[in-house]
């Protein structure tokens, strides 16, 4: 009995995320999970910003300035955008999901296009003017 | 030689409808018990029934035991023994009830009874007109039953052991059951499971045929051990073939679709069983609709590119009536048809569907032989129910819905029998044979080493075909004749099989092989009963069998009103007279079969 | 075979607060964005002026709360998800849960210094 | 009927184990011929199984309902018997591996003892204590409704293989099979165990890990809904504690 065991424990497991196929929803998920994780992991980055941007000191109002133009900053901060407004967008998918709207399949699916629309293009559009381009 | 024996009160092979059943009674009764299942329990093959449960419960129109009991009888066509049809459709209300009580989802009508709808064969008043007999949840009942089955086992702890396959039965010389050998198919490991009981729930073998409405798994398991054991397989020549079975697929459509008003239509659009049976019509015996399809294709009037089916019609139905009660014929129609039922025709065709024979048993599920005088001697420690068992309470011909209840009322009557003897007789148990797992081992080893030996795909291919052709719906007696040496040629070649695969851990190969060599046997007993019996009788018609005066459609009760009996050993039969007188009432007289 | 040690009892309430702490984030959200398109961000003065506002000062602290159990529900969820070792996983729990208090803590004293 | 198939080969690559002879599993690269008859991806792999009969894999009645040969298809977890073959693209192997996240006894063949032990751990049957009466007990036809979509589950495990969350916490976390059994018992009026099924899920992990990612919705190869079954017990949940 004891080999049977030694066999189960070393049985192999297929759980290569690379090859198993999730809907759209699926992703949005895991794009909800990871944009959770960014923001909470850039806290700190963006209690400073608001701290100095409220600064009555003007030394920090020029350092604020001075980060906020560098464009290193700016895609950090664009990631920050895009992570905000998924974990928003999906945020509330969920919510409508928990109060029982929108959870057919097809809805499912067509909500988690919308997520995906809505906070890509959002994100776009902040990004730009982010870059000012308008 | 050396190997692992484990002991119980009772062992059940088998985790079907039938199976469960005699579970639930032996652990209640708190005996220590074994369920062996070659597939977890709710993927047996009663989870694929789906039109009802037999229960003259009268929730919509009134209803009694004994028009069931009529109505049984006639569809036996008389092979029935009436005293177990008796028993087992006054035993209906009470099982159908139980199922409730386990928490089973039937479908409810407004007063909050069971729904029950018509089906087949099933008549008020003696044979007037169809009557809702039929207790159902959906088109699922089968499912519903059988989890709520499992789940029931569950509440009372049954032990299961799931994926094992059972190979041999262990009989000692006095004749008496001693148990089984079973094989672990995870490891391979060969076990001896020792008990006091040991009760055969192992279901059909439709796969003997080629065309079969029945799992993969339907192999006849509990047939093919009885018959290496010596039991002797009754009234194996009646097959039932299901006259809804979808062209080409062979999945089943359930007659429930005619209960809620289906009909069906040859080429011509025509609704033809007006012609056979104008009382009934679709809803006649399925053997007698099954007949007058194949006829209709028969005569050049059957559907489609080669004029080989017929179709069964529901676009006149309420689409909310469809979707309601008959939920997954609609999804099968799409799956397996190509067609939405609810605007269009499905193509069906008879498909072997339910083996009315089996283990030869009293209406206590008691597996009995002929010993001396005696014709219904019960084999001291064995129990039989379920499809795989013959009561009889469907002699020549199944009615619809009849099967779940037979499964139910004898997988518990058997139980409460193994349960009454242990309890009075047995009070340990009797040593094994010392030989008790040689024949297994022999036949595992055999496999093992068989060089130049036969496929096994091959081999069951080979010999489905045979019984299709050789054994159908219609049969010839030339074509029986021939089929017996067929069908021995290919057993032949099944105790000559050869797999490739040697692995020991979960080797289907190996299971595929073991299987083949339990339906050999049900095709033996098949063909060589089927051969022998010169009459037309319920699924059984034969084409010499004229109908005359005295032989009403190829009927002969003077010389063959009784029982078949192969056995293994030579080939040879015997028979055994029906009984004819039921538990209380009067014995309901032959008469010609009209529906 | 290992048992199933499972009930702690406390799955509806977390969830519970996770929703609630989300909706008032969602709403604060969309009043910010709101004041922003006004003007509240025009001159450094006016978005002072605006987070000053007493109001503003009182949901910005309900945010910030709100943010911090949210997140604390949220990381931790993680942590269950894919630490399965007991004791680095409360040593994460803990550590969270510090971080999150004294981000809680930094941002509380930003607005009420203003 | 459907458009007739011609004679077609497919291709496949199928996950291989054996651990009586394989160190570690393999992608096996084999084709078959199929011919008309052959419809359904099972077709098929009975085929390929008289081609080389060491190939193993759970299968029973070949029309949906057995719940026995469900496993990952091109990425995606189904039922062999309810995947059409004429479907699957020209040109491109058809790659089959075992059901996810569950451990591999050989080739197709996963050990859902987990699997089980959560659907057993719901305590998977009716508890009513009321004397019972002669006949069945009554229910009206609309709370008998409130089991549809419920009851019909074939224990596949193709959702709780899908579901990440059963994936990281297969001990601990019920997974939508198992919880939409729990709901099919709460929401029967017959069951009387309601407060203790509740008490029984409301847990971090037990139900909670349902971060209603909704891939079980989208494999179910019956349709049902085990993530809405999950909000009605979150929701009675809320209920009773506020």
């Amino acid at each position: 009995m004891s080999a049977l065991n030694e066999q189960k424990k070393q049985r192999p497991k297929f759980l290569d995320l690379t090859v198993i196929r999730l809907p759209l929803a699926g992703y949005a998920s895991i794009l909800h999970r990871v944009s959770g994780a960014g923001l909470f992991l850039m806290l700190p980055l963006l209690i400073w910003l608001l701290d100095l941007s409220l600064s009555s000191t003007p030394e920090h109002l020029a350092l604020f300035e001075s980060i906020t133009r560098n464009v290193l900053v700016k895609l950090v901060l664009l990631g920050l955008i895009w992570a905000f407004l998924h974990h928003f967008c999906m945020g509330l998918r969920i919510l409508l999901i928990d109060v029982h709207v929108g959870v057919e399949k097809q809805q499912a699916r067509s909500s988690a296009m919308a997520v995906m629309v809505v906070s890509l293009s959002l994100t776009l559009a902040f990004g730009l003017k982010l870059f000012g381009v308008y | 030689m050396t190997y692992t024996v484990r002991k119980f009160d009772a062992v059940v092979v088998g985790a079907g409808g039938a199976g469960l059943r005699a579970a639930l009674q032996l652990s209640e009764s708190g005996l220590k018990t074994a369920v062996l299942t070659k597939v977890f329990p709710t993927r047996s093959h009663t989870v694929a029934a789906q039109g009802g449960v037999a229960a003259s419960l009268g929730n919509s129109e009134e209803d009694n035991w004994h028009w069931h009991m009529y109505d049984t009888v006639k569809g036996s066509d008389w092979l029935g023994d009436q005293d177990a049809i008796e028993f087992m459709c006054r035993q209906a209300n009470q099982a159908v009830v139980e199922l409730e009580h386990y928490g089973m989802p039937f479908d409810r009508v407004d007063n909050g009874k069971i729904y029950q709808r018509p089906f087949g064969g099933h008549m008020s008043n003696f044979g007037e007109k169809p009557v809702r007999r039929s207790c159902a949840a959906a088109d699922r009942t089968g499912h519903a039953m059988l989890h709520a089955l499992y789940q029931r086992n569950v509440k009372v702890n049954t032990q299961f052991f799931v994926e094992w396959q059972a190979l041999d039965l262990i009989r000692d010389a006095d004749g008496e059951v001693l148990g089984v050998v079973a094989m672990d198919m995870e490891t391979s490991e060969v076990v001896a499971f020792h008990a006091k009981a040991t009760i055969f729930a192992t279901g059909g073998a439709g796969r003997v045929y080629y065309s079969s409405t029945n799992a993969f798994i339907n192999t006849g398991d509990g047939l093919g051990m009885a018959a290496r054991a010596g039991i002797p397989l009754e009234d194996m020549e009646f097959w039932q073939f299901h006259p809804t079975g979808v062209a080409g697929a062979g999945v089943l459509i359930t007659e429930g679709v005619r209960g809620e008003g289906g009909i069906l239509r040859n080429a011509d659009g025509e609704r033809f069983m007006e012609r056979y049976a104008p009382n009934a019509k679709d809803l006649a015996s399925r053997d007698v609709v099954s007949r007058s399809m194949l006829t209709e294709i028969n005569e050049g009037r059957g559907a489609g590119p080669y004029k080989d089916y017929v179709y069964l019609d529901l676009t006149h139905l309420d689409p909310q009536v469809i979707l309601k009660r008959l939920p997954s014929i609609h999804e099968i129609g799409i799956q397996f048809a190509g067609v939405d039922c609810l605007k269009e025709y499905i193509p069906v065709v008879p498909t072997c569907h339910y083996q009315m024979g089996g283990i030869p048993t009293n209406r206590f599920g008691q597996v009995v032989v002929t010993k001396g005088d005696d014709l219904s001697s019960p084999v001291p420690g064995f129990y039989a129910a379920g499809e795989c068992a013959c009561a009889s309470v469907h002699g020549a011909n199944r009615l619809g819905t009849n099967s779940l209840l037979d499964l139910l009322v004898f997988g518990k009557s058997s139980g409460e029998a193994a349960v009454a003897s242990i309890r009075e007789n047995v009070k340990a148990h009797k040593p094994l044979p010392v030989d008790a797992i040689e024949k297994s081992l022999a036949r595992l080893d055999r496999l093992n080493t068989q060089k130049d030996g036969s496929n096994v795909h091959e081999t069951r291919v080979l010999m489905q075909r045979t019984m299709q052709k050789h054994a159908g719906v219609f049969r010839f007696s030339q074509l029986l004749k021939e089929g017996v040496d067929k069908i021995l040629e290919v057993a032949q070649a099944v105790a000559r099989t050869e797999i490739q695969d040697k692995s020991k851990v979960f080797n289907t190969a190996r299971i595929e092989a073991l299987e083949l060599d339990n339906l050999i046997e049900v095709a033996k007993a098949t063909m060589i009963s089927a051969e022998a019996r010169k009459e037309s009788r319920g699924a059984h018609v034969r084409d010499d069998a004229h109908d005359t005066p005295e032989t009403p459609d190829g009927r002969d009760d003077k010389n063959w009103l009784k029982h078949t009996l192969w056995h293994r050993d030579g080939n040879r039969l015997d028979y055994k007279p029906v009984q004819m007188k039921p538990l209380s009432v009067a014995t309901i007289d032959l008469k010609k079969r009209t529906y | 075979m290992s048992r199933l040690v499972v009930g702690a009892h406390y799955g509806v309430k977390d969830w519970l607060a996770q929703r609630i702490t989300a909706v008032l984030m969602a709403i604060y959200t969309l009043v910010i964005f709101a004041a922003v398109l006004a003007g509240a961000t025009s001159s450094h003065d006016a978005w002072r002026g605006f987070m000053a506002h007493g109001v503003v000062r009182f949901v910005t602290f309900l945010f910030i709360i709100s943010l911090g159990y949210h997140a604390w529900v949220g990381v931790r969820d993680i942590w269950m998800d894919y630490i399965k070792p007991t004791s680095i996983r409360i040593l994460l729990h803990v550590l969270t849960l510090l971080v999150l208090i004294g981000y809680a803590g930094w941002a509380i004293q930003i607005i009420w210094r203003l | 009927m459907t458009t007739p198939l011609a004679m077609r080969t497919f291709h496949f690559k199928i996950y291989r184990y054996d651990p009586d002879k394989d160190a570690k599993p393999y992608m096996q690269d084999i084709s078959v011929v199929c011919d008309p008859m052959d419809k359904k991806l099972l077709d098929a792999m009975v085929k390929l199984k008289a081609k080389d009969d060491s190939l193993s894999f759970r299968r029973s009645c070949r029309e949906g309902v057995c719940g026995s040969d469900a496993m990952n298809i091109n990425g995606k977890n189904g039922l062999a018997c309810l995947t059409d073959l004429a479907a699957f693209p020209e040109g491109k192997p058809i790659v089959l591996r075992p059901l996810p996240g569950l451990p591999v006894v050989r080739d197709l063949i996963v050990d859902m003892t987990q699997f089980f032990k959560q659907y057993l751990s719901i305590k998977p049957y009716l508890v009513n204590d009321d004397n019972l009466p002669e006949r069945e007990r009554l229910q009206s036809p609309e709370d008998r409704e409130e089991l549809n979509g419920l009851y019909e589950c074939i224990m596949c495990a193709c959702c709780t293989t899908a579901c990440p969350s059963f994936w990281w916490n297969p001990d601990k976390f019920v997974g939508p099979a198992g919880l939409l059994a729990a709901y099919r018992f709460i929401a029967d009026t017959r069951d009387q165990a309601t407060n203790e099924r509740l008490d029984n899920l409301e847990d971090p992990y037990r139900l909670f890990r349902c971060h209603t990612i909704m891939n079980c919705v989208d494999v179910c190869p019956k349709g049902l809904n085990p993530t809405k079954a999950i909000g009605k017990i979150k929701e009675m949940l809320v209920q009773r504690a506020v």
